[in-house]
């Protein structure tokens, strides 16, 4: 009865319909996952233009307008759109239901009410490029007072972040419910696999900080709207308060994109290494309390805006405190190596990957979190570098990562694993070419979103340029392998093609409509092997 | 949607109701109105601690009156839902049923109070980029801003609440809620609640702070 | 002898710099020696190593003491960079869409910034219109414009020459072309200038002024 | 074990009455002039009427501890950013 598998299944819709009404969560994660795959390539476009413009000092393909909307359509969509919801909504939405030993999550039509949000939530990104003032000149950040005072079409955009960050709450609060009540029986907390340790983390930031960023947008479309003075400094409102608000919220959602990453790491080493992970107890532990310090450290954005000297020093020794839980995680999944039997394949590949550029990008946020080098360095292309190393090198390579690990168990297909190795070799080498520059440049003061710049950077400039040719390069390969695969022919039906533990590899490939016949019971900890007993 | 009632039919035996999950669903959504409503207190904090003699001076021109009258509106209207979700757990079906029209009617007096409240201050010229406004310091316009953005933003919450229990009455009416099935009800008497505390705290913030 | 912030920011940003390449590396040369030493051909059956309590204490206690380390040579430098010296010589800089402007106590304006040599200059930040950011990298020292607030940044100049200010808070459509220059003086060359009233760079000014000035 | 709720409308009738009480107390209090005080009485009124609304007509006290859990931990990181915004504005340079 339970035969057919989540591709195939017809019920009362079919054809298109049939998934745009599903309920199913698998259907759902495969539609976030094409939806996402079209914004992420976009801004991969945008950015690699804004790379093209700054080949050269002064214009090379465009004015300073077009750039200046450029870097914001860049930042809004890569973070609205693709960081903050890409690993919990695809690949939270499609395994963690399974990983539980659940049928679906707690509420399924929430569920696909969330993804509407987020497709008229980009939807509307998109539209408000064609009306109003033109597409948006403010930066991802909204900062007031430029936000109130510029033409262009903000009031919508911010609408649309709005209505984005309905998606991420009710994404969040399914996932909560579901990992306290759906549990199968016998999977206590700590048999719980860190992928959803990582995601419950995840979610309650969603689901308590979000509402932050959705008020202070509710405020500047009002402001603009009426002149309510609340963030206009002309009417008394106060900028450094917009920026204490937007970050109450922005810097959590740093973890929002982290965590479900940091938790698929956990997934992965031990797959490919055939042992159980190194230190449970501490990982899924680390992912609560970043999850926890992150609401501390927010005003390490702001240590040169004019806040008071005390909470200068108050947020930057909180934020060297809270590097300390990553560095936890990054020792245990080296040690997790430690004796281990290890298949170098695709997505162990990618995590690895992950590791060295998510170190560089933690270790020089150090360098950020130190009060006085933070006031030379931030604004600069040093900030720019770092953020892209924590979030691309971060949540991009492990989104490969899950892609390449999952792609066999969502879709019963198989890509060229050769070529998947070289995409993530080329993909490395550009990113530093193209990011690692950038550390020089903002420490010899290269402020960041600058259309121009001064001769004397120039070749560091062409440098990064390059590097962004040969990382797009990279994602091109990735991208085309995986296409193929996604397009072959032949079905695989290797239940457990990577010798996996966790709960997914226990259902058939692709998982069936209601992914269990039989609700398992669950005896042991989620990386327990057979061979070990 | 109708596929899943296409699939609930396939597998009831499975598919069981989870009153607690659904309670705690409610309850994390509360969360986040209570966080959304958080940063507006966070935005009336500061902005008090940076212009307290003007906010005192503009509360003054608050009616404290009304804003008391409200309070009891909805602390009764909080009562009346409690009471029918008692009500329908005892059996009662058409008791609870008049609770809940009293409850929503509490709502609608709340509403109109706050209407007159707001366009007697509009008629006076107290309103963004209004005629008063210009001459006002920063203090008493950002003051003006928080009250119109923070009760509105109440008002909306207070509305939404009694489309929710509108719903309920037919749902009590058609018997979809009943002495064993009444999570629903719970859920929607949760939100009111939450929408009587933050007016709780916004009453004596803007009303009483002279 | 007042503190070189220069130097501070320097020698922190090279501890830290330090101690990241040193972890960097462990991690990485660690992790590469695993994957090579402990690969399926090499190692067939994998040992079942689950934790170490000892271990997860020592990688705990050892960064948070670096990173308390590091804090502290951040602060200590931070602290020197905001106690301005009593005797610094004050000037106001205004920022607008897309330029700076500079005030001195006596009245006079320039759009270029001139300080004598041997004095701390302590600048004294507002904008106009938007945020913006007052930077002077050769100088490690930076601090918001922002309409509504003063803040605040002193430095002290110790060399003769001309350093670039910019702007680092993105304000526009010419953000990045909001450059200007601080040139130090001698002692001497600066009190002429200083006082010697209607310079051409103040009637600059004073013509954009007007233009500019939102309200 | 979930409708453990007393459906007795004899305690919500009385905690309604406490609630109008308080209403009517921290009206009176407001027309004294107690300065800075007022602030802090009002606000510590104010949370003793939510703690009776959500303990009684939300059912907090009876429900499981899970949700304790969960509304002291949104409490906490609300009260966070309060306390470190402040850490800010009480510090900071003033402004012109």
């Amino acid at each position: 009865m339970n035969e057919v598998s989540y591709l195939k299944y017809e019920g009362k819709h079919n054809g298109l319909a049939g998934w745009l009404l599903s309920t199913d969560h698998k259907r759902i994660g495969v539609m976030y996952l094409a939806a996402m795959i079209v914004f992420f390539l976009t801004a991969v476009v945008f950015g690699l233009l804004m790379k093209f413009e700054m080949l050269t000092p002064g214009r090379t393909i465009m004015g300073p307008q077009t750039y200046n909307t450029l870097f914001t359509l860049h930042g809004v969509m890569m973070i609205f759109l693709f960081i903050i919801p890409g690993l919990p909504a695809i690949f939270g939405n499609f395994f963690l239901p399974i990983m539980l030993g659940a049928k679906d999550v707690a509420f399924p039509r929430i569920n696909l009410l969330s993804w509407y949000f987020y497709i008229i939530g980009a939807l509307m990104i998109l539209a408000s490029l064609l009306f109003g003032g033109g597409p948006i000149d403010t930066g991802w950040t909204f900062y007031v007072p430029y936000s109130l005072r510029t033409g262009t079409n903000v009031t919508f955009a911010v609408f649309a972040a709005f209505v984005l960050g309905f998606s991420s709450i009710l994404t969040g609060l399914n996932f909560i419910t579901t990992i306290h009540r759906m549990r199968a029986p016998g999977m206590n907390w700590f048999r719980m696999p860190l992928f959803a340790w990582g995601l419950y983390a995840t979610a309650w930031i969603q689901l308590l900080a979000t509402p932050i960023l959705g008020i202070t947008l509710l405020l500047i479309m009002l402001e603009r709207i009426f002149g309510i003075g609340i963030f206009d400094p002309a009417l008394g409102g106060d900028p450094l308060l917009y920026q204490h608000m937007f970050w109450i919220y922005s810097h959590p959602a740093v973890y929002i994109m982290i965590l479900p990453a940091m938790g698929l790491v956990s997934e992965i080493i031990p797959t490919f290494s055939k042992k159980n992970i190194f230190g449970y107890g501490p990982i899924a532990m680390s992912s609560l309390a970043i999850a926890f310090v992150g609401y501390l450290v927010w005003g390490h954005h702001m240590f040169s805006t004019g806040i008071s000297d005390t909470s200068r020093a108050i947020f930057s020794l909180l934020t060297f405190l809270v590097a300390i839980p990553s560095g936890v995680k990054v020792f245990n999944w080296v040690a997790t190596l430690y004796k281990g039997s290890i298949d170098l394949r695709p997505p162990l590949l990618f995590v690895l990957i992950f590791i060295i550029l998510f170190s560089i990008g933690g270790l020089t946020g150090l360098v950020l979190g130190s009060l006085n080098t933070d006031i030379h360095l931030t604004d600069t292309y040093f900030v720019v570098a770092h953020f892209h190393y924590v979030m691309f090198g971060g949540m991009g390579t492990l989104f490969f990562a899950a892609l390449h690990y999952w792609f066999p168990k969502m879709f019963g297909k198989m890509y060229n694993e050769k070529i998947a190795a070289i995409g993530a070799w080329t993909f490395a080498i550009g990113f530093n070419v193209l990011y690692f520059p950038m550390f020089i440049l903002g420490y010899l003061g290269m402020p960041r979103r600058y259309y121009d710049y001064l001769p004397e950077f120039r070749n560091l400039h062409v440098i990064s340029t390059i590097g962004s040719w040969i990382m797009v390069t990279g994602i091109f390969i990735i991208v085309i392998n995986l296409l193929k695969g996604f397009l072959k022919k032949e079905m695989i039906t290797d239940i457990n093609p990577w010798g996996g533990t966790t709960l997914e590899w226990t259902v058939p490939t692709p998982p069936p409509v209601e992914n269990f016949d039989k609700i398992p019971v669950i005896t042991r900890g989620p990386y327990e092997r057979d061979e070990h007993k | 949607m109708d596929n899943e009632s296409v699939m609930e039919n396939k597998h009831t035996e499975h598919i069981h109701r989870d009153d607690v999950g659904s309670k705690m669903g409610m309850w994390l959504f509360l969360f986040t109105e209570l966080i959304l409503f958080g940063g507006m207190f966070i935005l009336y904090a500061g902005y008090r601690f940076m212009y307290a003699d003007s906010f005192r001076v503009a509360a003054m021109r608050l009616d404290t009156v009304v804003g008391t009258v409200n309070t009891i509106l909805l602390l009764t209207s909080s009562l009346t839902a409690v009471l029918s979700l008692a009500a329908i757990q005892k059996k009662q079906k058409l008791f609870s049923m008049y609770l809940l029209v009293f409850t929503i009617v509490c709502g609608g007096a709340f509403l109109i109070n706050k209407y007159f409240e707001w366009s007697t201050k509009i008629h006076h010229g107290f309103y963004p980029r209004g005629p008063e406004m210009a001459d006002l310091p920063d203090g008493e316009v950002v003051f003006y801003g928080l009250y119109y953005v923070m009760t509105g933003l109440h008002a909306l919450h207070v509305i939404v609440g009694m489309v929710f229990l509108t719903f309920m009455l037919v749902f009590v009416y058609k018997e979809k809620i009943t002495f064993d099935n009444s999570q629903k009800l719970e859920n929607a008497g949760l939100y009111w609640h939450l929408v009587d505390i933050i007016w709780i705290f916004l009453f004596p913030l803007f009303y009483l702070i002279h | 002898m007042r503190p070189n912030i220069v130097d501070q920011v320097d020698t922190t940003f090279f501890i830290i710099a330090g101690i990241s390449v040193f972890f960097l590396l462990l991690i990485g040369i660690i992790m590469v020696y695993f994957v090579i030493k402990y690969n399926k051909k090499r190692n067939p059956i994998p040992s079942n190593v689950t934790g170490n309590t000892k271990l997860e204490i020592l990688w705990t206690v050892i960064p948070t003491l670096l990173a308390l380390g590091m804090f502290f040579s951040g602060y200590a430098g931070f602290k020197n960079m905001r106690n301005a010296p009593e005797d610094s010589f004050t000037v106001k800089v205004i920022g607008r869409m897309w330029f700076w402007s500079f005030e001195y106590d006596n009245g006079k304006k320039s759009d270029t910034l001139y300080v004598p040599l041997s004095r701390p200059i302590k600048m004294e930040i507002t904008s106009m219109d938007v945020n913006h950011s007052f930077y002077i990298p050769s100088f490690r020292e930076k601090e918001d414009a922002i309409p509504g607030r003063k803040n605040y940044l002193w430095f002290q100049p110790t060399a003769l020459g001309s350093y670039n200010i910019e702007c680092a808070e993105y304000c526009g459509l010419n953000h990045s072309a909001m450059y200007s220059k601080v040139v130090v003086m001698p002692d001497k060359d600066f009190e002429k200038w200083y006082n010697t009233p209607n310079p051409v760079d103040s009637l600059n000014t004073q013509k954009k002024d007007s233009t500019l000035i939102n309200k | 074990m979930e409708k453990t709720h007393s459906i007795n409308y004899g305690t919500y009738v009385l905690v309604w009455l406490g609630l109008v009480a308080l209403t009517t107390l921290t009206v009176a209090i407001a027309g004294l002039n107690l300065y800075s005080l007022t602030i802090i009485v009002a606000m510590a009124i104010a949370t003793t009427k939510s703690l009776l609304v959500a303990n009684y007509f939300m059912h907090v006290k009876s429900d499981s501890r899970v949700f304790k859990v969960f509304i002291v931990v949104c409490i906490v990181i609300f009260l966070t950013m309060i306390i470190l915004t402040f850490f800010d504005l009480i510090f900071r340079y003033p402004a012109k």
